[in-house]
C-alpha cells in the first residue's frame, strides 16, 4: 500500500549507522561521519541499534568475519553498504535510503551476503525455541541465513565464554566476538559442564577477597568509540577486568599499510570525539567531530570558523570540572616512557585538547604499545578500561603477539 | 479533611486513565523532543524525530540472543513503560490526580523502586555481558539514590503535613516549597534523572558498554524501554512542578496552562543542564550519594521540620 | 459474604504462605534460599496482620504496628543474612548450610 | 455481619491470595535463581495488593517498595552465591525434603484448623477515616517505644552488617600506624580525600 510504504520510507529516512572502518581508512571515515552528521543520521551503539552497516575499505579476513557476525545480529530492516571510496558517498547513501524504505526484507542486503538474504520471516519467527537456537550455534557456527542467525546469536554468546572458548578452533572463537560480550549463563557452577554450548563460569579469587565467578570475554573488534580491529580478551569478575590482553585482528598486514599522514589537529579532535563518546558526552563529541570536519575545508573563512570551533570545544573539555572529576586517576601509564602519553586519562585528555587547539610545542603523543596499555587495564572496571583505551593513541604497527598461523 | 476529588471520580475511571496515559505519552514525547533538539544542536525539525524513531522501531524486527531468560527479559521490558505510566497516576493533571490515597508520595517512590527491578531484568534477560553490566550499574546507582530521593519526598510531606498530592498543592498556596526546600528540589530532580538512567546518570546505558541494558534491544522492545525512560523523566518533571513549584498556581493564566508552562520549563532546564555534563561514573557518584546527599537531605528535612513547628507553613 | 468468612479465607492463604515458607527454610541447602523461605513466612504474617486490622480491630493501630514490625524484621533478617553469608563465604568459600555444620554448638 | 467489601474486591483478594501462594511455591520449584527471586517478589506484590484492598494504602505501598528493593539486592546475592543462577542446568539442592514438607504441611493444617474453628471477634466499630494517619499517630504517640526499639535495632543492624561483610578495616586502608593521608581503596570513589 502506498501510504504504508511512504510511512516506512519516512520512518527510515534517518537510519542509525554503524561504521566499520578497515585499517587505513581514517580520512574516509571522517568524510563519512561528516556527511552523516550533516544529514542527522545518528551513530549506532550496538548491532541491535543498527539500521545501516557501513563498511569502509577492505577488511582483512578476521575483521570480515567479525563483520559478518555483526551483520547477522542486525535486525530487519537493514542495509549493508561496502564503501570502497567516498567519491560517490552522497549517491550511495541516497541509495541506502531507497533500499531501506523500499521494501521486503530480502531486498535489503546489498549483494554482499546473498546466502543470508533469503530469510524474510515475520517478527514472530524470533520466538524459536532457545534450545534449537543453541544447537545451531553449537554445531554449525554462524553460517546460517540471516534471520535465523539473529534468532540465535544476538550478540550474546560471543566467545562461548570460558576457558574453552580459547581452545576452540580460533575460527569459532572469533565468530562470537564481534561486539564483545559473553554469556554469563552459568555462573558459579562448581561442577563445570556446558549449557547452550557455553561452558560454565569458574571461580577465582577477586579483589574483595571473595572467590566469585570469572567470565572469559572478548571485547571488540567493533564498538562505538573503540579503535576498530582492536580485540580485548580478558577475564571478567562482575565488571572488573583481570588478565587483560590486547591485540589487533588481521595484524599480519602491518607493514603493507603505513600509518597515514594525517593532520595532527584533526587526529587529536578525532581522538577527543571518540573519547567523549565513551565518556558519555554526546554534545561535546558532536562539536569535536564538527570541528574536525571543518578543518578539512579549503575555504579561508570556513577554516577560520573550524579553528574557532576546535578552540571552543577544546577549552570546554579542558575546563570541564565534571569530566575531570569523573575520569581523574584512571589509567596511570608509567611515566618513564618519556613520551607525552604518560599520566592518567585526564592528563591525556588535556594533552589532546592542547594539540586540538593547535598550540605550538604540543606534539601528539607517540603511540602506546598494546602491552603497556593492557597492563594498565588490569583490575579496572569495564567502563574505566574503555576510557583508558579511548584516551591513548595505540600503536597500529605493533605486531600481534598471538600466533596467526592457526587462522590463516 | 475533605476527600480530594480524583480524576477517576470526576470523569469516570476509563476516560481518566486514558487521559493520564495520553498525558504520559505527551510528556514522554516532550522530553524526547527536547533531548533530540539539544543533542543535535538546535533545529526545530528535531521535534518530529521521536515520532520517526517510534515508527521505525515499530516496523523493526525483534531480536533475541543465545540462551536468554526470555520470561524475565520480556516482563522487565513490558514493566518499564507500565510503571512509568502508573507513576503518573498520582501526578496532578489540571489539579486532579487519577488516583488519590493517603500515601501518594510513597506510591510514586514505589513505582521508581519497581523500575529498579524491571531495568535489572532487562539487563539480566539477554544473557550478554554488556547488558548485565548495565543492569548492575543501575542497581548500584538506584540503591545509592533511593534514600536521598525518599528523604526529599518526605521533606515535602513534612512541609505539607500530608502525603497526598492534592494536599501538597494546596499547602503551597502561599509560598512554593522550592523556596524553603531548595536542596530537596535539586536532589529530587537529580535522583529522578538517575532513576531514568538518563544524562549524567546514564551509565547503565552508557556508550562505553555499547548501550548497556538497551544494547540487545531492537524493535518494539527498544521502543518500550526508551518510552518508559522518557515518560519517567517527564513524570518526574511534572511531579517536581506539583511538589515544589506550586503546581498550577500563578497569576492571570488558568491553572492547567501554568502547570504546563512550568513542566515544559523544568523539562527544558533539566535536559539542557543534563546534556552539558558527561556521564558521571557510577563509582564516583555512588560515594557522593551515600556520604553527602543523605546527610544533606536529612538536614533539609530537619530544617523544614523546625520551620513547620515555628509556624512557617500555614498548615 | 460474611466478614468472618472472608477473614478465614485470607488467613488460610496466610497459613499457606507460612507453610510453604517453613518447608523452604527447612529444606533448602543454600543460605540465601533459606532466607527466602523465612521471608515467605513473614509474608504470611504481613497478610494476616493486615486482615486482622481490617476485620477485627480497625479502630486500633496495633495490627498495623505488627505489620510494620514484620517489615522491619524482614529488612534486618536480610541485612544480617547477607552479611553473614558474605563473611562465611569469605572465610571458607562456603555458601551452603550443610557445609557449615561444624558451627553447631 | 456482612463484609463491606464489594464482590469484585473479594474476588480480587482471592485471586491475589492464590497468586501469592503460587509465587511462594514457585520460589522453590524453578531452577533459575533469578526467577526464584522474582517469584518471591511476585508473592510480595500480591500480598501488597491484598493490603491495598483492605484500605491499608500506606502499608501496601511500603511493602511493595521495600520488598522490591530487597529482592533486587537479593537477586545479586543469589547470583553471587548460588549455583545455577540462570537455571540452565536443572538441579535440586535440598536436604531432608520429606521432613521439611511434613513440617510445612503440619504447620499449615494446624493453622487452618485453628482459623476455621475459632470464633473470630469481627470488629463492629468505626473504621478510621485515614489508616495512614492512624498508623502515624500511633508511631509518634502510643506506640513510640516500638518505633524507638526498631530504630535502635536497625542502627545496630547497619553497624553489625557492615562489620561482618567487610574484610578491610582501617589498618588496611590507612596503614599499620594509621598515618596514610589517603585511604588505600581498590576504588577511590568520588570524594576528594
Amino acid at each position: 500500500m502506498d501510504l504504508s510504504r511512504r510511512l516506512r520510507a519516512w520512518a527510515l529516512a534517518r537510519p542509525r549507522v554503524l561504521i566499520v572502518d578497515a585499517p587505513g581508512t581514517v580520512e574516509r571515515r571522517w568524510a563519512v561521519e561528516a556527511e552523516l552528521d550533516r544529514r542527522g543520521w545518528p551513530l549506532a551503539m550496538s548491532p541491535a541499534d543498527t539500521d545501516v552497516l557501513l563498511v569502509l575499505g577492505t577488511p582483512g579476513p578476521q575483521l570480515a568475519l567479525a563483520i559478518d557476525v555483526l551483520w547477522s545480529q542486525v535486525a530487519q530492516p537493514r542495509h549493508r553498504v561496502d564503501l570502497r571510496a567516498t567519491t560517490d558517498l552522497h549517491h550511495r547513501l541516497e541509495e541506502t535510503l531507497h533500499a531501506l524504505g523500499a521494501a521486503t526484507p530480502k531486498e535489503h542486503v546489498d549483494g554482499a551476503l546473498p546466502a543470508r538474504a533469503g530469510a524474510g520471516h515475520s517478527p514472530e519467527g524470533t520466538d524459536d525455541s532457545t534450545h534449537e537456537g543453541m544447537e545451531h550455534s553449537r554445531h554449525e557456527g554462524m553460517d546460517h541465513s540471516g534471520h535465523e542467525g539473529m534468532d540465535r546469536a544476538g550478540m550474546a554468546g560471543m566467545d562461548h565464554s570460558g576457558h574453552e572458548g580459547m581452545d576452540h578452533s580460533r575460527q569459532e572463537g572469533m565468530d562470537h566476538t564481534a561486539m564483545g560480550g559473553g554469556g554469563h549463563a552459568g555462573h558459579h557452577m562448581h561442577h563445570g559442564g556446558e549449557v547452550a554450548g557455553l561452558p560454565m563460569a569458574e571461580t577465582a579469587p577477586d579483589r574483595d577477597g571473595l572467590a566469585l565467578d570469572v567470565l572469559r570475554v572478548s571485547i571488540g573488534p567493533v564498538l562505538p568509540g573503540w579503535p576498530t580491529g582492536l580485540l580485548l580478551r580478558a577475564d571478567l569478575q562482575g565488571d572488573v577486568l583481570t588478565g587483560a590482553g590486547l591485540s589487533w585482528v588481521d595484524a599480519t598486514d602491518d607493514g603493507s599499510s603505513p600509518p597515514a599522514d594525517v593532520h595532527p589537529q584533526r587526529a587529536a579532535l578525532d581522538q577527543l570525539a571518540s573519547l567523549l563518546l565513551v565518556a558519555g558526552w554526546p554534545t561535546a563529541a558532536r562539536d569535536a567531530r564538527c570541528a574536525r570536519d571543518g578543518l578539512a575545508s579549503t575555504g579561508q573563512s570556513e577554516l577560520a570558523t573550524a579553528r574557532r570551533r576546535a578552540a571552543r570545544v577544546a577549552r570546554r573539555v579542558r575546563r570541564s570540572r565534571a569530566l575531570a572529576w569523573t575520569v581523574r586517576g584512571a589509567g596511570h601509564l608509567p611515566s618513564e616512557r618519556g613520551s607525552a602519553g604518560d599520566g592518567d586519562v585526564l592528563d591525556r585528555v588535556r594533552r589532546w585538547c592542547d594539540v586540538a587547539l593547535g598550540a605550538d610545542g604540543h606534539v601528539p603523543a607517540s603511540p602506546a604499545s598494546l602491552d603497556e596499555v593492557a597492563a594498565v587495564l588490569e583490575g579496572t572496571e569495564l567502563g574505566t578500561a574503555r576510557l583508558i583505551v579511548a584516551s591513548v593513541a595505540l600503536d597500529r604497527s605493533a605486531a600481534n603477539t598471538e600466533p596467526e598461523e592457526a587462522r590463516a | 479533611m475533605p476527600e480530594a476529588e480524583t480524576a477517576a471520580a470526576a470523569w469516570g475511571v476509563l476516560p481518566a486513565a486514558l487521559l493520564v496515559t495520553g498525558v504520559a505519552l505527551g510528556l514522554g514525547w516532550l522530553v524526547a523532543a527536547v533531548d533530540r533538539v539539544v543533542l543535535s544542536g538546535g533545529g526545530g525539525a528535531a521535534v518530529l524525530e521521536p515520532v520517526r524513531s517510534s515508527v521505525r522501531l515499530l516496523t523493526e524486527q525483534r531480536r533475541t540472543t543465545l540462551a536468554p531468560d526470555r520470561l524475565l527479559w520480556r516482563s522487565g521490558i513490558a514493566a518499564v513503560p507500565v510503571l512509568a505510566v502508573l507513576s503518573m497516576a498520582v501526578v496532578p493533571i489540571g489539579g486532579r490526580t487519577l488516583w488519590s490515597s493517603s500515601a501518594d508520595l510513597v506510591w510514586f517512590n514505589a513505582m521508581e523502586a519497581l523500575l529498579w527491578a524491571a531495568v535489572w531484568l532487562v539487563g539480566w534477560g539477554p544473557n550478554a555481558i554488556h547488558a548485565l553490566t548495565g543492569g548492575y550499574r543501575f542497581l548500584a546507582q538506584g540503591l545509592a539514590y533511593e534514600l536521598p530521593l525518599m528523604f526529599s519526598l518526605i521533606t515535602v510531606g513534612v512541609g505539607a503535613g500530608s502525603l497526598r498530592t492534592a494536599d501538597i498543592l494546596s499547602a503551597q498556596a502561599g509560598l512554593w516549597f522550592v523556596v524553603s526546600m531548595p536542596v530537596a528540589f535539586v536532589v529530587f530532580l537529580a535522583s529522578a534523572a538517575a532513576f531514568a538512567f538518563w544524562g549524567p546518570f546514564g551509565a547503565p546505558t552508557g556508550a562505553d558498554i555499547a548501550g548497556g541494558v538497551t544494547s540487545e534491544l531492537s524493535g518494539v522492545d527498544r521502543l518500550l524501554v526508551e518510552a518508559g525512560r522518557v515518560i519517567f523523566l517527564g513524570a518526574t518533571a511534572a511531579m517536581a512542578v506539583a511538589l515544589f513549584l506550586g503546581g498550577g498556581s500563578g497569576p492571570w493564566l488558568p491553572g492547567p496552562v501554568w502547570q504546563l508552562l512550568k513542566t515544559v520549563a523544568v523539562v527544558v532546564a533539566l535536559v539542557w543542564a543534563g546534556r552539558r555534563l558527561p556521564v558521571l561514573r557510577p563509582d564516583r557518584v555512588v560515594e557522593v550519594a551515600w556520604t553527602v546527599l543523605i546527610p544533606v537531605t536529612l538536614v533539609q528535612a530537619l530544617v523544614v521540620a523546625v520551620l513547620l513547628l515555628s509556624g512557617f507553613y500555614a498548615v | 459474604m460474611t466478614a468472618e468468612l472472608v477473614l478465614q479465607i485470607v488467613l488460610t492463604v496466610a497459613a499457606g504462605l507460612i507453610g510453604v515458607g517453613l518447608f523452604g527454610a527447612l529444606s533448602q541447602q543454600s543460605i540465601v534460599m533459606v532466607m527466602m523461605g523465612l521471608e515467605l513466612v513473614l509474608n504470611g504474617v504481613l497478610l494476616a496482620g493486615g486482615a486482622a486490622w481490617y476485620f477485627i480491630a480497625p479502630e486500633l493501630p496495633d495490627a498495623q504496628m505488627l505489620v510494620v514490625v514484620a517489615l522491619v524484621v524482614m529488612a534486618v533478617e536480610m541485612a544480617m543474612g547477607f552479611a553473614v553469608t558474605v563473611a562465611i563465604y569469605r572465610a571458607r568459600q562456603v555458601d551452603m548450610v550443610d557445609m557449615a555444620t561444624d558451627l553447631r554448638g | 455481619m456482612l463484609t463491606d467489601l464489594s464482590g469484585w474486591t473479594i474476588a480480587a483478594v482471592v485471586v491475589l491470595g492464590v497468586l501469592s501462594v503460587a509465587g511462594g511455591i514457585a520460589v522453590f520449584v524453578v531452577d533459575s535463581m533469578a526467577r526464584a527471586t522474582f517469584a518471591l517478589l511476585a508473592s510480595f506484590l500480591a500480598v501488597a495488593g491484598v493490603l491495598l484492598a483492605f484500605d491499608l494504602v500506606y502499608l501496601a505501598v511500603v511493602t511493595a517498595l521495600m520488598m522490591t528493593i530487597e529482592m533486587a539486592i537479593m537477586a545479586v546475592f543469589m547470583i553471587m552465591f548460588m549455583m545455577n543462577p540462570a537455571g540452565l542446568m536443572p538441579m535440586t539442592m535440598v536436604h531432608n525434603a520429606r521432613g521439611s514438607a511434613l513440617t510445612g504441611a503440619v504447620a499449615f493444617v494446624v493453622l487452618v484448623v485453628g482459623i476455621w474453628t475459632v470464633d473470630w471477634p469481627i470488629g463492629r466499630t468505626e473504621r478510621p477515616e485515614d489508616s495512614t494517619r492512624q498508623l502515624g499517630e500511633a508511631i509518634m504517640g502510643s506506640h513510640m517505644l516500638v518505633m524507638l526499639m526498631i530504630g535502635i535495632g536497625l542502627f545496630a543492624t547497619i553497624l553489625a552488617g557492615t562489620v561482618l561483610a567487610t574484610a578491610r578495616g582501617r589498618y588496611d586502608r590507612f596503614g599499620a600506624d594509621l598515618a596514610a593521608k589517603r585511604p588505600d581503596d581498590p576504588i577511590p570513589g568520588g570524594l576528594p580525600r
